[in-house]
């Protein structure tokens, strides 16, 4: 059987959803049959391909879907509680994984009965995250994984990892490297919360001790790990060109509402900083938005990078700003428990909070030092850094 | 004449129409335009005879505007057919900017084929225009250069009868215009020949000598009357005299984080590329993603004046605002990572640095367009100081 | 009562007392008092515990405080002997707050030694500085510790008889002090002791715990008047105040230089040493060329407020205006180039930002300090908008 | 014959002076032989040796003497148009010079007879000094030289230049050095003007044909010129250390005059960046002092470079306020014409001519970056970047 065409403009993309909510009652009250009945109707991501929730549709239609779903009133798959199963998981499985791999685990991805996390960072393997020490060793019909990961989100709520390890120590770093998918429900994972400065405990550090990985949990071939990673990573960076935020949409309108509502805290000083980064955000809604236009219109650009780059810098002094309008009011904290983050959480809380959470901004997802590397070397051609590492055999190279 | 203030509103969520925003993409009819301009000013207008020319009697490049008008036909995009012109939009008037900046060439574009076909083209005054649009008349808006754009201004000039007199200071752009558009002290905007004994421009020596400034000193000079009521005209024209500067600054940047990336690749320090050094590296990185940023916020301002958008006046402070700095640390960095070499007369990066600081400071400072974007957006300035 | 506001100055030459300045070194004296207190707080106060005391119910390092008091003797240093002191000066005080900085010791020192130190020695009240100077008695000076040093504000204290009412929030170093110094409405200096039901101090959750807050309600509390005229003895205790912290976000930024200097030439990333990167030697270069600068203006607040100096408002005002930015500076790029370990909180970095952050807006922000330069050395604010 | 003790304190020297003065009428008229009287006197340089203008006595010293001589009314050297010779020049011959060398060239120096320049960077030689090229090969007693220099300030008034040549280009480029003086007036010495972006000749190209230099203007050994380079070079940055100016002495003085003077070219933005500016020009005034008193006390310390790349900084961003607090005015400049600079003259021309020449600030006399590597490496221990030109002979070296 042929597939049916997919759609081709958002009124296309419209009449499907109008043709699948007649038969199907979005407030019904059984979510997730609504979700998997979406995902069988090849409507979960129009994007994704036939048979695996979508229908091979272009990637700017799957905004006006989603769209046409919510003015309904259907339940959604709380994408904000599993992004790196949508973000990254998902993209990774319909790029490298097999067929079987795909329709075991991307339906109950997105209907998000399962979450995912990702077990990348160790702490010897941060920018540098090809010097992974995480080993596993064949053993029959599984691998053996030892080892700790580290800056692992959603740890200790996801079913499913994507795991990268050291398969083969003497050969390069790049080399000796295998990408797998493991239970964290597996014997031997053990989820440790880690704790930031902020108080919270956002992050886990992973132990895998023994842990059983079979074969058929393996995406891509033995000593390609580094190859699929970097497809993932690609990932983390496109998502960024989603939809564009109205103006004053981040953190420039928690602080502009203040300086509207507090007139007793204006300065001169104050002033013209925040008249800057209202220039230097509003300057990023741009930028991100003309970047999303380039990828919609075909022309993925390299512009990513440096969105994250302005981003980071941006929310760091945002956050500064707010503190120096608050002034002596921002001597006090609200609360330093440890405790699991909330999502949405960040305008809630007080300025001091978003201030130290904020200089994550330069380190996770890729540090500003290695996105200017990455953008000298990628974009303006210049040469890299001189490497000693991409020749010698892991297990020679000094740590 | 009084330009009339901006009115404030009282969030900036009125400017915000609902998460659309326009094209910030070239099309391909603009690339095509941008191609022809580059290769007209490549051949004309080599750096080495911008330099020359900033010491010659004429310091304006007479035949590579008239070739701009003549050959490319590109004075009078944003005009009609029907009155004249190319009927296409204030987007491709700047990837005209863009290119012109790239080159610093010295020509009056941005007076003749920007500010003056503004306000004419805002009032439909159609004689004048159609000259304007193909080339056969400069003219030049009579305001000085370093005027904020769009803000309250008022003109010092008198009418009298059919006759006008006022000084104007720094007037860019006027150097080879026929026809000096004149706002005057009532709010009407007349035009004057400068062919006449009662019209005197007095060269002045200029921080950018590829966009030589004049004073004007009008004597009883015979007028005629364009508009009784010009002021929004002279605004909008102003506004849209930066909107579009914004994207001849980016071109500015752009040249700069070229010819930086090409120097650090040629020239060698300790028996290495300078290029092989990371610091400097990270300083082109930083550099580019500012050009990104620029090239978006240009990109808005064009579209806004191409849309005639309720939002041109921010995206116009917010271009210059951004563009401005952007420019100037372009130049800064460009000279700085040339060394010494870059700090000569017989090197392009200067004329670059003295475009973007007298770009930066045309129609406004970008800390006069912080200002003004504090009172378009309601983030308003702290209550006067108490006294002690 | 009323802090008086500083009085402008027609120049900033009448601040210039020729062109002589204070020795800006550290004497031998100093150089032994600093190996005498580094000792101590490396051996007693190692930040693994100030870490865990962040979280402790007792906030405050008791016992440090009472060995800095009992053992060394730096309690007292500026009071002179025969009013129960070391006979020594604010230099010497100021190193000890750089020590104490470069160890985040939760101790109150600033709170009593310094500011409450000096109100009392100012007045001369002789009983109470030297149960201070020995370290029997731990006093604070009921302000907000965000409130600008030196400038005009007034106290919602109020007397009635010998009872004092009123609230004051994020009072600093008062959580363990026996005493607290009260500035009234009136002008006047009051005691209070605090073992009294009618003080209640409630502990804030704070930004800097190793410097905890609270908010203090007296409730017609008992009060000893100290002095009926205290609004300039007031005054000059919290410019001495910001004089002296200066030394101690000295202290900051110098831990967090040589923290991430170590760190760099420890890590290593893609096979090579962090410190074999040039783009992050360059940025510790940077900030050496920071921290030599907060090292001068420091030390010159601190020679101003030992020689009494009238230049001292200016001096405390520039060493808080740079010191503030340099301590916040120096913690974020340690934070950032320890990359992610630096994040966490089994970390010590955070310690140094916490600190470094709140320490800023203490005693005044660098832009509330700056602005306060402005009218004492005669840069005025802008006059008001006109509006439209 | 002993020499006399040198003076131990002001008071001292300045008795040395009054006396000197009562045998000396400071303004009998011949300016040149009052100046020689006290260059035999010693009185020139108390810290210089006895016989060569000094007493030996501590640099501390030469202020005061300078200062008693001012206050009678004494003519002087002019020392601000002859800096290189008393700045580099005249150490470097006290150092490295021969005592022959010393008694010839010291004397005319220090009374201004003679004006030197230094012949040290090429267009191919800039930060990395180390590269030149200006060949000086044996031929009898003399060297024949060519090459061509750039950055040459003075040459045009110049009697005598420093100069520093490759003298064996099979070895590393350090080691095939060596360091000479130039008789600028010699055949073959062509000065010509070099215009930079102010418009001014304030430096020169020198091409140096066949120029004969006897064997006797040698400083230092065949081979040594980088040691005897290094040695200048210290005294220039040394040099930074000199008298504190008073409060707002420099550039900023110029700014805050015109902002108290304009109340119309203020604004809010302006306002802080202008305090922000104020605050670092006392800032640095103070770090400069307190290297000043550090060197008096014997205790040389590293901080003249940082000292050197903050004023570039400093004095870049005070012009470029200078410019937006003058706003439309600022797009006129004074004068473009080429023309040789006049001491003096910064203040009295155009904030754009301020703007323009102080670009030159973080390039000369080393480049903020050089100052940059220099402070990583010798005050921080950091590791310098890996050089592939030390050990491989000049010659083959890829340029």
């Amino acid at each position: 059987m042929t597939a049916p065409a997919p759609p081709q403009t958002p009124a296309e993309a419209r009449r499907l959803v109008t043709a699948f909510l007649a038969d199907h009652d979005p407030r019904g009250g059984d979510d997730l049959e609504f979700l998997r009945a979406r995902f069988d109707a090849g409507l979960a991501r129009v994007s994704w391909p036939h048979g695996l929730g979508g229908l091979g549709a272009s990637s700017a239609l799957d905004g006006p879907v989603d769209d046409a779903f919510a003015a309904a009133g259907a339940p959604d798959n709380r994408p904000h509680s599993n992004i790196i199963g949508l973000g990254m998981a998902a993209p990774t499985l319909l790029a490298f994984g097999t067929p079987d791999q795909q329709h075991r685990w991307l339906r109950p991805l997105w209907t998000h009965e399962d979450v995912w996390c990702q077990l990348f960072s160790e702490p010897g393997a941060g920018s540098d995250l090809a010097a992974v020490a995480t080993s596993a060793v064949r053993d029959g019909d599984d691998w053996v994984v030892n080892g700790q990961k580290v800056w692992t989100s959603l740890a200790h709520e996801s079913r499913w990892a994507l795991l990268v390890a050291r398969t083969d120590p003497k050969a390069p770093k790049h080399r000796g490297l295998t990408y797998f998918v493991c239970d964290m429900d597996a014997p031997g994972v053990d989820v440790r919360p880690l704790r930031q400065i902020t108080g919270e405990t956002e992050f886990n550090e992973v132990f895998l001790d023994d842990v059983r990985v079979p074969d058929d949990q393996r995406i891509g071939e033995v000593g390609a790990g580094w190859r699929v990673t970097q497809g993932t990573l690609m990932n983390e960076r496109v998502a960024i060109g989603g939809a564009t935020p109205p103006r004053e949409g981040g953190p420039i309108g928690t602080l502009a509402q203040h300086w509207r509502e507090h007139p007793e805290d204006r300065t001169a000083g104050l002033h013209d900083e925040v008249l800057r980064l209202w220039v230097d955000a509003e300057a990023l809604r741009l930028t991100s938005a003309r970047l999303t236009q380039q990828l919609l219109a075909g022309q993925p650009g390299p512009e990513g990078s440096g969105a994250k780059l302005a981003y980071a810098s941006l929310a760091q002094r945002t956050s500064a700003a707010e503190l120096g309008v608050l002034g002596g009011e921002a001597l006090r904290y609200d609360d330093w428990t440890a405790r699991r983050p909330v999502v949405g959480d960040l305008a809630e809380r007080t300025p001091g909070f978003r201030f130290l959470r904020a200089k994550a901004n330069s380190i996770e997802g890729g540090t500003s030092e290695v996105l200017r590397n990455i953008i000298a070397e990628r974009v303006l051609g210049l040469p890299g850094e001189p490497r000693a590492d991409r020749d010698t055999p892991w297990e020679d190279l000094p740590r | 004449m009084s330009l009339t203030a901006e009115t404030p509103t009282t969030t900036s969520q009125d400017h915000v129409e609902g998460t659309s925003l326009p094209d910030l993409l070239y099309s391909d009819v603009e690339e095509d335009l941008r191609s022809s301009v580059r290769a007209l000013v490549t051949a004309r207008s080599p750096w080495s005879d911008v330099l020359a020319r900033t010491e010659a009697e004429e310091r304006v490049d007479v035949d590579l505007w008239a070739r701009l008008g003549r050959d490319l036909g590109v004075l009078g995009l944003p005009v009609a057919e029907d009155r004249g012109g190319a009927g296409a939009s204030w987007r491709e008037v700047a990837v005209v900017a863009e290119e012109l900046g790239r080159a610093v060439a010295a020509v009056p574009f941005l007076g003749s084929a920007v500010m003056a076909t503004a306000v004419l083209d805002r009032i439909g005054a159609t004689d004048l225009l159609e000259g304007l649009a193909e080339g056969a008349v400069t003219a030049a808006l009579l305001i000085p250069f370093g005027q904020l754009a769009g803000n309250t201004w008022r003109s010092t000039c008198t009418r009298d009868g059919d006759t006008v007199s006022g000084t104007v200071r720094s007037v860019a752009d006027a150097r080879v215009a026929d026809v000096l558009l004149v706002p005057t002290q009532d709010g009407a905007l007349v035009q004057v020949a400068v062919d006449q004994e009662q019209v005197t421009r007095t060269p002045v020596v200029s921080l950018d000598e590829t966009r030589p400034l004049v004073d004007i000193v009008l004597d009883r000079a015979a007028a005629e009357l364009v508009a009784a009521d010009a002021s929004s005209a002279v605004e909008h024209a102003t506004v849209v005299g930066a909107a579009v500067l914004a994207s001849e600054q980016l071109g500015v940047a752009e040249w700069c984080l070229q010819a930086t990336v090409g120097y650090l690749q040629d020239r060698r320090q300790f028996g290495r590329t300078l290029a092989s050094y990371q610091a400097l590296r990270h300083r082109c990185a930083d550099l580019w993603v500012q050009v990104t940023q620029a090239r978006a916020v240009a990109r808005y301002a064009a579209a806004c004046a191409a849309e005639d958008s309720p939002d041109l006046p921010v995206a116009a402070s917010l271009a210059q605002a951004l563009c401005s700095d952007v420019a100037v640390h372009a130049a800064e960095e460009c000279l700085q990572l040339h060394g010494g070499i870059g700090f000569t007369w017989e090197n392009p990066v200067h004329l670059y640095l003295k475009r973007a600081t007298s770009s930066a400071l045309a129609l406004g400072s970008p800390h006069a367009h912080r200002s003004k974007l504090g009172r378009l957006v309601n983030l308003p300035a702290p209550l006067p100081e108490e006294l002690p």
